[in-house]
């Protein structure tokens, strides 16, 4: 019952919203602030059923082979939580900045936290597909919000490329369909191993590439980066801190239940994309002068790290991958945020125009500073923590390439950051010092989005130091043991 | 110069024709069934009983899988909100000046009976081939219509957009409201007969409980959404001096 | 033989769509590509509803119904498919207000 | 995770020189900085230094020992940023692709043995451990980053570098090579002699003293490479407060005449002579005078190679030992040159007597009959030191060197910064680096046909790999 409330709730609220523009002409900012409360903790109800007690939800009480189900695992449970941290503060952000005003924005934004949550908690390929197009499509909306005509040719470029990503998703679910008949995804695990190998190659040729361009690894990465430099301060934190997750979520499911038992070179596959993924992000990180670009390349190479925690295909390794999303939620929101504010208040996104930046914001300064040295690693930060366990549990898998390219890929992450932080602390030029002298314009507060960003950073520093204690340990190992364990899944879903 | 250069055509192509090749050889490892199998079977033999509908493919996408028709109109519904969302910054100026009077009367003794038609596509949608989407983007073709001929003044006169945004809404509302109700029943989410939905006299209208609600909200949804989405591009082209595609 | 050629074409259909996709520089067109693919997923999904001397699955059936559920998916997907198709086109028209052109090689104003 | 009690067994000499070390650049530091800014930054650096270095030389496994490791490398990385971010990020790189290594190599080992605890590395893993702590203990060709930063640094950092942060590279190797390892002696004694020769070259003074520690670092591999660990740690000690007297004494004269070009410094010896005493004085201990704890070393080093060992190594380490006096005396002769015009001191504040008897005085601690004396009992050493150097050899060495200093001043049209480096090779203004930095910046045209196109290629590749 709340697995169904976590989508059903936004959903509503979503529904909602142009009723109450039609009656009232304004929203107010504590109308939305109290849906999204509800959809927040209608998501946490859910995580927290599906952490205590792994639940599936039989939507219009048909068994699992006729209708569509809902479970939440221990893997959907943490990634619930990780979206619904996320999308608090997005939501919360975006409050601070327009208030009630563009009432379809928040429609959006609800119709985005349904969507989300239906894809964490859906066992069924097709319903699958289904909550991803809500999703995209409110991806592609929120992106295009600001209507500059950046943010339009990334909107249309996330779309074209999205709706053939999502083309090949459904094309290797009508495979499967065809192959088996069967849309469960617990069932299709059973059945999956004994279809010929022909079509296992290509249903999960197409699946992959189509997860891959939703994901936005590197050799199909090309909309992330106009994506998240293009859309709104909120919504590139939302982009890169929690949809980028939603989708690899989807990625582990798939992947996990789907092909651990088939064999073949599906997670040789995961393993590569994840390598080139994270040397060619921080490459093109390197050379970007537009900070949010920046980010955005350097969200690719983390998502590099990632899919090399799940192409370990151990429990070790999902674990990782899953450690890892957590961190990199909490750092790049944060980052985004902070670097979204700095930018509007030097209006530039310029590297080398954001300079003095330490004199007039110190708190922002350096809450980018722990951020982004959690995310380079640097040892007592939860950056470094996680890679380490995903650098272990690759060389646990028999290759030692991709640890030795995440090593690399820190290299050159610190190169980038470093030039990012020396800008921000270097003094400001003579030139723009008389020019910003005139008397400072309107400075709104931003209290909210402080507080989320030192808190994210102080975040970053406890997940780090309390990575080696047994909660911790216990936490993310339980995840990784379910992300793998197959016959649990199929035997929660199927009653068996 | 229209496309590209030679050498990446050749490359694009070697690449399509190999593709389909590789996805050829996938779909034809897979040996084409001689009679309906899996959850199929069990569809065509307990449709009647279990949904009370005759339309199998109308009671599988508003019974057995109807949490993604909800999906699915959602999906529109997230549309027709980003394209309004896109084009709300400007507002009507002036309008087209609609057609002859012959063709204004003949429309005006056709619509009725379009829109009798679509009616009853949506109303007998769990009895014969039909239901909400065909029904609803019949509506749709109404209004693209009568804007087509009266002129796109009188449109927005009779059906401005907040009327459309109100039934929009309220397909969507009514649509997650009968799952509720299910919800409520103790049967679960968007569950049909066992919540209590009266199954009714197989073949008649007024049969297979919540299907023809959900058939009308779906209607509701997707005519006022598809209208919105035809009515928000007019909107943007009849200001004139833009006519995106003419310079190739 | 029926099944196999519906495949075919489906696929030479999706094959023309990439292509179309991948050398025509107007945006219209991008979007024609996008629909072609979309067509021909669908028609791979109805076709593997294909029974030999099927009839409708609507009872009382009078024969050997084919089966439904594909039907039921290509339903969902349309739609999908339609709303994707219309925002494609409606960023499309947006976008010219700013280039003046639909050419993608002048709408590359995000590179690097 | 487990610390171990840092001073027992090996560790000894390592926590001996941090100890001597840190206690002394905190000293000069307080001359060092003036301006309160600049030395309150540095105090504190200086404390997460010290903090670092006792958990790197407490930690019992690797991921601890890398973890502090890299708060070492972050606190100098700061100090010498003080001065120079250019050659702070270039040491910030390399110490992180050194750290990553080593995590890599520490990941193979566990998944393995299922322990990560400190000790040797089984063979497959071995090459991961030797290039991160060849990064840090500047092997050949991965030494780049070395006469940079030590060049460039503060004083006080420059002393911490090359007394400490380097020595972590030869604990590291100490702790993973442990058993004779014959890659190691080859290394090893290329390193001295090209680290010595790299050394003729520079008239910076700091430059010439980072290239010398390379050449030291050279005979302490050569060392472990033979199996004489113990030999090498000591040898560790030794050279920690030598390099870090003389670096600091370098600090001295930068401070007082605001140069470190050994020409513009002529004859300033004959005016200054309480400053220029400590580099002097240091100098003679690092050139391995009899009686000095590195006429010992060196000569163990080359005897401990035995019997067995090849004519050639013990000939490189000679004459690297030869070379070793060239550069020495190459950078403390001049100041007693006649200088064409009387240098005045710039700041106006001499060094101070004070500081210089500090620094002097810490050289007593490499004295031969010190040096033994403490190091003795807490050694667990199977080699014994073999004082049995010949006192001939020492004199052909002397020799040797004035031969180089002649030389050395003959050769001119050699710049500021000496020979070319591999440096070079790494700028992003030209050569390779730069061409990928070009190349990756097609990566992503914009068109959106060029998108789709890669994806499908992708795509049909995907399918071909599964």
């Amino acid at each position: 019952m709340t697995l169904v409330l976590a989508i059903v709730v936004p959903l509503l609220a979503a529904f909602l919203i142009p009723l109450f523009h039609l009656a009232r002409k304004t929203l107010s900012v504590s109308l939305i602030g109290f849906m999204g409360l509800a959809s927040i903790s209608a998501a946490l109800a859910a995580a927290f059923t599906g952490w205590f007690s792994p639940a599936v939800y039989l939507l219009g009480g048909w068994a699992p082979d006729l209708g569509i189900v809902l479970v939440a695992d221990h893997l959907s449970s943490a990634f619930l939580l990780l979206a619904s941290i996320g999308t608090a503060a997005a939501l919360a952000c975006s409050l601070e900045k327009f208030r009630g005003g563009p009432w379809r924005y928040y429609t959006i934004f609800f119709l985005l936290i349904a969507s989300m949550n239906g894809i964490l908690l859906t066992g069924d390929l097709f319903n699958l597909f289904v909550f991803y197009e809500i999703f995209s499509v409110a991806a592609y909306l929120l992106v295009a919000f600001s209507m500059s005509w950046q943010a339009l040719e990334a909107g249309l470029k996330y779309l074209v490329l999205g709706t053939i990503g999502a083309l090949f998703i459904l094309l290797g679910t009508a495979l499967t369909f065809m192959a088996t008949g069967i849309l469960n995804m617990a069932l299709l695990a059973e059945t999956l191993p004994s279809i010929p190998g022909e079509t296992l190659t290509a249903i999960s040729a197409c699946l992959l590439l189509g997860l891959a361009v939703k994901t936005g690894a590197f050799p199909v990465h090309f909309w992330l980066p106009d994506a998240h430099s293009s859309a709104q301060t909120a919504v590139s934190a939302l982009l890169s801190g929690v949809l980028v997750k939603v989708s690899i979520y989807a990625i582990m499911r798939v992947s996990y239940l789907f092909f651990l038992g088939t064999g073949g070179n599906v997670f040789l596959a995961i393993t590569i994309i994840g390598s080139i993924s994270v040397l060619g992000g921080h490459l093109m990180a390197l050379r970007q002068d537009d900070i949010k670009r920046l980010l955005a390349y350097s969200t690719v190479a983390q998502i590099g790290y990632i899919l090399i925690g799940v192409g370990c295909a151990s429990a070790a390794g999902a674990a990782a991958a899953v450690f890892h999303a957590f961190n990199h939620m909490l750092m790049k929101m944060g980052l985004f945020i902070t670097a979204g504010t700095l930018a509007e208040d030097k209006k530039t996104r310029e590297i080398c125009g954001l300079k003095g930046l330490w004199k007039s914001h110190p708190l922002w300064v350096s809450s980018f500073t722990v951020l982004s040295a959690a995310i380079v690693g640097i040892p007592p930060m939860n950056g470094f923590m996680s890679k380490w366990f995903i650098i272990l549990s690759s060389a646990g898998a028999g290759t030692v390439i991709p640890a030795l390219v995440i090593a690399a890929g820190t290299v050159i992450s610190a190169a980038y950051y470093l030039r990012v932080l020396s800008a921000f602390i270097s003094p400001e030029d003579e030139r723009s010092e008389s020019a910003s002298a005139a008397p400072p314009r309107r400075i709104r507060r931003k209290g909210i989005s402080l507080a989320l960003v030192t808190s994210f950073a102080l975040l970053c520093l406890v997940l780090g130091a309390t990575a080696f204690s047994p909660i911790s340990r216990e936490f993310f190992s339980s995840i990784g043991d379910t992300a793998v364990d197959v016959g649990a899944y199929v035997e929660l879903v199927t009653g068996r | 110069m229209n496309t590209r250069p030679f050498l990446f055509r050749l490359a694009a192509m070697v690449l399509c024709v190999s593709l389909g090749l590789l996805l050829y050889q996938g779909i034809a490892a897979i040996d084409q069934p001689a009679h309906v199998t899996g959850a199929a079977e069990h569809y065509l033999a307990n449709t009647p009983e279990e949904t009370g509908a005759r339309n199998v493919v109308a009671a599988i996408l508003f019974d057995y899988r109807a949490f993604d028709t909800l999906g699915e109109s959602t999906v529109i519904f997230t549309a027709v909100c980003g394209i309004s969302m896109l084009f709300s910054r400007r507002k009507f100026h002036r309008s087209s000046r609609g057609l002859s009077f012959i063709a204004r009367r003949g429309i005006g003794l056709i619509v009725p009976f379009i829109l009798m038609y679509a009616s009853a596509i949506v109303l007998a949608g769990h009895l014969s081939p039909g239901g909400g989407f065909q029904g609803g983007t019949i509506f749709a073709t109404v209004t693209v219509l009568l804007c087509v001929v009266y002129g796109s003044s009188f449109e927005s006169v009779h059906f401005p957009p907040w009327k459309k945004d109100l039934m929009e809404s309220a397909g969507a509302l009514l649509f997650s409201g009968v799952g509720i109700l299910g919800l409520i029943s103790g049967a679960g989410f968007l569950s049909n007969l066992s919540a209590g939905f009266p199954p009714g006299q197989s073949g008649s209208i007024f049969s297979a409980g919540a299907i023809p609600v959900l058939n009308v909200a779906v209607a509701l949804k997707v005519g006022a959404g598809l209208s919105t989405i035809f009515y928000s591009i007019i909107k943007l082209l009849e200001e004139g001096g833009e006519h995106p595609g003419r310079g190739h | 033989m029926m099944v196999t050629m519906g495949y075919t074409s489906a696929l030479i259909i999706f094959c023309i769509g990439l292509y179309t996709i991948m050398t025509r520089r107007n945006l219209f067109k991008t979007v024609i590509g996008l629909a072609l693919m979309e067509a021909a997923v669908l028609l791979i999904i109805v076709t593997s509803g294909f029974i030999p001397g099927g009839t409708p699955p609507i009872a009382p059936f009078s024969g050997n119904p084919v089966n439904p559920l594909p039907h039921a998916f290509t339903l969902t997907a349309i739609v999908i498919g339609a709303s994707d198709i219309a925002l494609a086109l409606a960023f499309i028209i947006k976008l010219h207000r700013h280039y003046k052109t639909v050419d993608l090689d002048r709408i590359r104003g995000l590179r690097g | 995770m487990s610390l171990s009690n840092m001073f027992t067994g090996m560790n000894m000499p390592f926590g001996a020189a941090a100890f001597f070390l840190f206690l002394s650049t905190a000293l000069f530091g307080e001359w060092y900085f003036g301006s309160g800014r600049d030395k309150k930054r540095f105090r504190i650096l200086l404390a997460a230094a010290a903090a670092s270095s006792t958990g790197i030389l407490s930690s019992g496994n690797w991921l601890l020992f890398v973890l502090f490791l890299e708060i070492l490398t972050l606190s100098l990385w700061s100090m010498i940023s003080m001065k120079d971010p250019r050659a702070a990020m270039v040491y910030l790189l390399s110490q992180l692709t050194a750290a990553g290594l080593i995590l890599v190599g520490a990941a193979g080992v566990f998944s393995d043995t299922g322990s990560l605890a400190i000790g040797p590395v089984p063979e497959p893993w071995k090459v991961f451990f030797l290039a991160g702590f060849g990064i840090k203990a500047a092997f050949p060709l991965l030494h780049f980053w070395l006469p940079e930063a030590h060049g460039k640094a503060p004083s006080p950092a420059s002393a911490l570098l090359s007394g400490f942060a380097v020595k972590t590279g030869i604990l590291g190797l100490i702790r993973a090579f442990p058993e004779p390892f014959t890659p190691l002696v080859l290394i090893g004694t290329v390193m001295a002699l090209f680290g010595a020769f790299m050394a003729v070259f520079p008239r910076d003074i700091k430059r010439v003293l980072a290239y010398s520690t390379m050449s030291h670092l050279g005979f302490m591999t050569t060392a472990i490479g033979a199996g004489a660990t113990s030999i090498a740690a000591a040898y560790a000690f030794s050279h920690a407060i030598i390099k870090g007297t003389l670096f600091m004494s370098a600090g001295i004269l930068e401070k007082t005449f605001g140069t470190r070009d050994i020409s513009a410094l002529e004859g300033i010896g004959r005016s200054h002579f309480a400053t220029v005493a400590p580099l002097v004085t240091g100098a003679f201990f690092a050139a391995g005078l009899p009686g000095t704890a590195s006429y010992l070393l060196k000569n163990s080093v080359i005897s401990s190679l035995g019997e067995a060992a090849h004519w050639l190594q013990p000939f490189l380490l000679a004459s690297a030992g030869m070379l070793a006096s060239g550069y020495l005396l190459n950078i403390t002769v001049p100041l007693f040159f006649k200088g064409e015009t009387e240098k005045q001191a710039e700041s106006g504040k001499g060094s101070g007597f004070a500081i210089s008897a500090i620094l002097i005085l810490l050289l007593v601690l490499s004295t031969d009959s010190f040096f033994s004396g403490i190091l003795e009992p807490i050694r667990s050493v199977p080699e014994t030191l073999s004082g049995s150097g010949k006192p001939g050899s020492f004199l052909a060495t002397v020799a040797a060197g004035i031969i180089v200093l002649l030389a050395r001043r003959r050769i001119t049209g050699i710049p500021q910064q000496g020979l070319p480096d591999i440096r070079i090779y790494l700028s992003m203004e030209e050569g390779p680096l730069c061409a990928l930095n070009r190349a990756s910046g097609c990566c992503h045209p914009g068109r959106l046909n060029i998108f789709v196109f890669v994806a499908l290629a992708f795509l049909v590749l995907l399918m071909l790999i599964l």
